[in-house]
């Protein structure tokens, strides 16, 4: 195990080094582009400017299940495959996922003052993001805790699967249940809902959003492997030192 | 039936504790696996029973139930003994009995002499008197395998004796004993494994 | 005995003789609806408002003080080692630890739910619902517990760890039960929506729960 | 060291690396608070009313989900019958342990608690007070605890029906602790009287609880 | 200084274990019990620590600190070694050493060769390792009086050396050790009392 765990990812690591500058680099035009766009959108004619928070909430949300939709597929990796880059790209995720949804849960609700006069609302979608959110924790809490990153990452994956049942949840809830929340307008049989003037620059801040999700990720990852090389060389150190 | 392991390798938080180990047990035959302190002797009964899962090399049961894994062939006797202080001896046995894929409960209990104890809590049981009730669970129930770590310990004279007759039937009945031990546990032409520096 | 029968068996023995989290559980349980009318003050009216709500609280986060000890008793005394190595597949013996420990924690609580609830001036009738839901609800909320107490084992980590990680994946069984519940008692939305959600969130745990604790306790091997 | 530190800090120690420690505390007294609204509905104003029985009972399960463990684990492994064997008289060996308790689960509770209070709308300034007369209260709730630990451990069997005749002890605290809050939040009753009472309880704890702790382990010991 | 039984009894779980014990122990000697499986050695070993109260019959330790009771000059080794898998090696000796009356870690952990595991966690460690860290207590805090529950069990040949090292040197420092055992623990001239049907 020792052994893989040195030898694998070092191909990875070479390829990280060499993308990463160029994703960040993209990750800034983007949001350059994206908020010039942002700022020339028309107001919407009921909600005012407000309507501009949009461009942060609906990416944060959709990365925040973004987030644990590759937690899920990390879970697989590890317990079907064990490949240790699974483990490295779920523990990565975790945090970042759990920025993202925490930010679309303060703009949500920031923005539900003006729309709907309040600041929650215990409706199925907002609901089913807030579990998202603690689940998000509680997968922070096993990496916290766990005492040796193999054992951890096991048990995270494990959760991860399970809490994958919320991701569904989350997306349809809107259709599932009649909720004070917006029904999917972007997406959707039968075309956009939403105008094109402010379609374009939210679909543009989305991609910016989720540059920058990946470039955080991928850098992230590259710091977890390099913390778990260090940790081996540790105790290997120590077996020289009994041997 | 053989049991045959090669070029296995065991590694426990994250430090290589043996590697490169190749043997093979044929039915009737007992392996004495000895060594130092921390040479992994428990380590390879655990990875023998399942109970950790081998990253290097490979460990094979052939000529058994062959739809059975080698864990469900095997009794596995480690330093605890798996007993409910709150149930009597008896209720002790007859679960692992049930549980284990049933088998006969008093005969076990006259094996290992604990029949006048048997309706005793087992939170009454001296260290010898567990260690010979987790014994009598490889009697209640017929598996060709027994992994047995350091069987004798807190067994008295009488007691030793009787499990080195239990250990002869097993062989004789063309089981496998793999025995770690520091010690000699009563069982003479034994194969002998030393793991580590010696 | 089968495999099966035997595991839940002992694991009742056990559970009664030592009291195990079973009493703890139910005094916990009374200690909280006891207390809410402290809490709340007189007001009739509003405390049979939050009745059902109060009762679910309680039998929800009594489930959890038994749990945590579900597996890690097992796994010091080395009893998982051998339970691993039984005939029976793995997940079968997990959905027998569960079922024993519904049945020596979750049903008193369904049981005593009903005098609990005239504390709490349920009408006597609506209460046989509210227990009803209790019923149908805390095989989930057990059965969600099982994969935290798993988790728990494998990480060699307790406490409130495991609260952590399975409340929040009891929130829905804790909203449609409590929905279920005022609706039998308020009204007006009918009882029988939520309540075949709560139904099928306990048929999901229990499909569920007993593959999620054995994968985790298989990979908790290290 | 001395043995008295050296034990709250090796208890504190395991209780931080097993259970994850304050960090895990505040995380579980969240999830409890947060799941309220699930419960009762979101009623803001009816939220705030009973936001410090929600509080108390959150610290109330902190302290219990721990704490029946708090004598078992060393019993288990033998740690007991050395404790007894120290130079240093068991009632202060218990009461470290208390100690060691109360600072890894109910200390981080109390401090996190006016934040989570915020999340039940009771005001700002009111919180402080919430806070308070948790810091005053929740010793009481761990020394009293510790009197069901020792029984627990002393009697293996049935240890727990007489933890049952300990913790309904707790019931004064959370009622009077409920009840100097809500004073200091709606008021109109004066917040003195409650809080004194609090005050006293847990002076009371604090002396009774090792005594009479110890006492239980002693007989224990057959 | 003497430790002295007479007329001693033992009780437990309402059955009558022995009685009639006589033995006075003084500085220098060790007492081997020997005996059957539950005849009462590890009970004897507990009564004489004060973990199991006497119900008839009386023990004196004469010519210690005269306030202090048996317990507080006595070394107790169990069948369980009072261990916290959480903590370090070291952690888990110093805390005894310091809860114990102080003592000195480093010596300790260099007398049973735990020094390259010191900062391990003691979930690691093998049964045997366990167990020397156990004994490294009764280096680290010194205590006249030692009860030693089969300390060699799971020991490797060369830790059974060194734990008999130990012993003598305790001796040869007018210390007094209570042993019980199945076999021998390596002191020659110790005085052996075997308890119950022989
Ligand atoms: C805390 C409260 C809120 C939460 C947790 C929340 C959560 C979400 C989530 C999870 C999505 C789905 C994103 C996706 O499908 O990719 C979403 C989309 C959206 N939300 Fe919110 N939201 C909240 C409040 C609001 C408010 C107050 C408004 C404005 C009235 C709003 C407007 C939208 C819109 C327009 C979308 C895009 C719908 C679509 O095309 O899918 N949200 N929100
Ligand atoms: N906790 C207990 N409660 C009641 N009886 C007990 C208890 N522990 C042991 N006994 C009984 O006391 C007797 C002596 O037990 P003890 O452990 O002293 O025996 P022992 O000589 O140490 O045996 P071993 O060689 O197996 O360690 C046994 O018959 C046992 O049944
Ligand atoms: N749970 C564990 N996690 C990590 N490492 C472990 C664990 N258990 C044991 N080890 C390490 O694995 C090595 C082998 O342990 P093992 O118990 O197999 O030794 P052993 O040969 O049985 O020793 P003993 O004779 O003392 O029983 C030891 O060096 C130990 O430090
Ligand atoms: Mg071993
Ligand atoms: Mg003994």
């Amino acid at each position: 195990m020792a052994v893989i765990d040195l030898a694998n990812p070092t191909r990875f690591l070479t390829l990280v080094n060499r993308v990463l500058p160029w994703l960040a680099a993209a990750t800034l035009l983007a949001f350059a582009f994206g908020l010039v766009r942002a700022m020339h959108a028309p107001d919407d004619y009921q909600q005012g400017a407000t309507v501009k928070i949009m461009f942060l909430h609906v990416p944060a949300a959709w990365l925040g299940m973004v987030g644990w939709s590759l937690m899920t597929l990390a879970a697989l990796g590890t317990l079907v495959w064990r490949h240790p880059l699974a483990d490295v790209a779920g523990k990565a995720a975790a945090p970042i996922g759990a920025a993202f949804t925490f930010i679309c849960l303060i703009t949500g609700s920031l923005w539900g003052r003006p729309t709907w006069g309040t600041y929650w609302v215990w409706d199925a979608r907002l609901t089913s993001v807030l579990v998202l959110f603690l689940l998000y924790l509680g997968m922070l809490a096993i990496y916290w805790t766990a005492e040796d990153p193999g054992r951890g990452s096991r048990a995270a994956a494990i959760l991860a699967l399970v809490g994958a049942v919320n991701i569904p949840i989350i997306k349809f809830s809107v259709e599932w249940w009649n909720t004070l929340h917006q029904p999917a307008s972007i997406i959707r049989l039968g075309g956009s809902a939403i105008d094109p003037s402010i379609l374009v620059p939210l679909l543009i801040m989305t991609g910016a959003f989720t540059l920058l999700f990946f470039t955080l990720h991928l850098a992230a990852m590259r710091n977890e492997i390099l913390r778990r090389r260090v940790r081996s060389l540790r105790l290997m150190q120590a077996q020289e030192l009994r041997a | 039936m053989q049991l045959t392991a090669d070029n296995l390798a065991c590694v426990r938080g994250g430090r290589e504790v043996f590697a490169g180990l190749n043997f093979s047990l044929s039915g009737g035959e007992a392996l004495l696996v000895t060594g130092r302190n921390g040479a992994g002797k428990s380590s390879l009964l655990r990875m023998i029973a399942g109970l950790i899962c081998i990253s290097v090399g490979r460990l094979a049961l052939a000529g058994g139930e062959d739809d059975a894994g080698i864990a469900e062939q095997a009794h596995y006797l480690g330093h605890q003994d798996a007993i409910k202080p709150a149930l009597s001896v008896r209720e002790n046995l007859q679960f692992w009995a049930d549980y284990l894929g049933g088998g006969n409960v008093e005969p076990a209990l006259a094996a290992v002499d604990l029949v006048q104890l048997a309706d005793l809590p087992a939170a009454y049981l001296s260290a010898g008197q567990r260690r010979r009730l987790s014994i009598a669970r490889l009697v209640a129930v017929r598996r060709p395998l027994w992994l047995l770590d350091e069987p004798t310990s807190t067994l008295d004279a009488p007691s030793q004796k009787r499990l080195a007759e239990l250990m002869r039937g097993h062989l004789a009945g063309g089981g496998m004993i793999v025995a770690a031990a520091h010690g000699s546990i009563g069982l003479e032409r034994a194969r002998e494994l030393t793991l580590g520096p010696v | 005995m089968s495999a099966f029968t035997s595991l839940i068996v002992r694991d009742m023995r056990v559970a009664v003789r030592v009291g195990g989290g079973a009493l703890m559980g139910a005094l916990f349980f009374l200690i909280v609806v006891v207390m809410m009318p402290f809490a709340i003050g007189p007001d009739m009216r509003l405390l049979a408002r939050i009745g059902p709500a109060i009762l679910w609280l309680g039998a929800l986060l009594a489930t959890l003080l038994a749990l945590d000890r579900l597996f890690a008793t097992d796994h010091d005394d080395g009893s998982l080692d051998l339970l691993m190595m039984g005939t029976m597949p793995l997940e079968l013996a997990v959905a027998a630890k569960g079922i024993a420990h519904w049945l020596t924690t979750a049903l008193p609580l369904v049981i005593i739910s009903p005098v609990l609830g005239l504390m709490l001036n349920v009408e006597w009738d609506a209460m046989g619902w509210v227990a009803l839901t209790l019923l149908a609800g805390t095989p989930a909320l057990t059965f969600i517990g099982l994969i935290g107490a798993a988790l728990s084992v494998a990480l060699r980590r307790g406490g409130l760890l495991l609260a952590v990680l399975v409340l929040p994946l009891t929130i829905p069984v804790l909203i449609f039960g409590v929905a279920a519940a005022n609706a039998a008692i308020i009204g007006p939305a009918p009882f029988g929506p939520p309540f075949t959600i709560l139904c099928a969130l306990s048929l999901g745990a229990l499909v569920l729960g007993p593959f999620a604790a054995a994968a985790a306790l298989r990979h908790g091997l290290e």
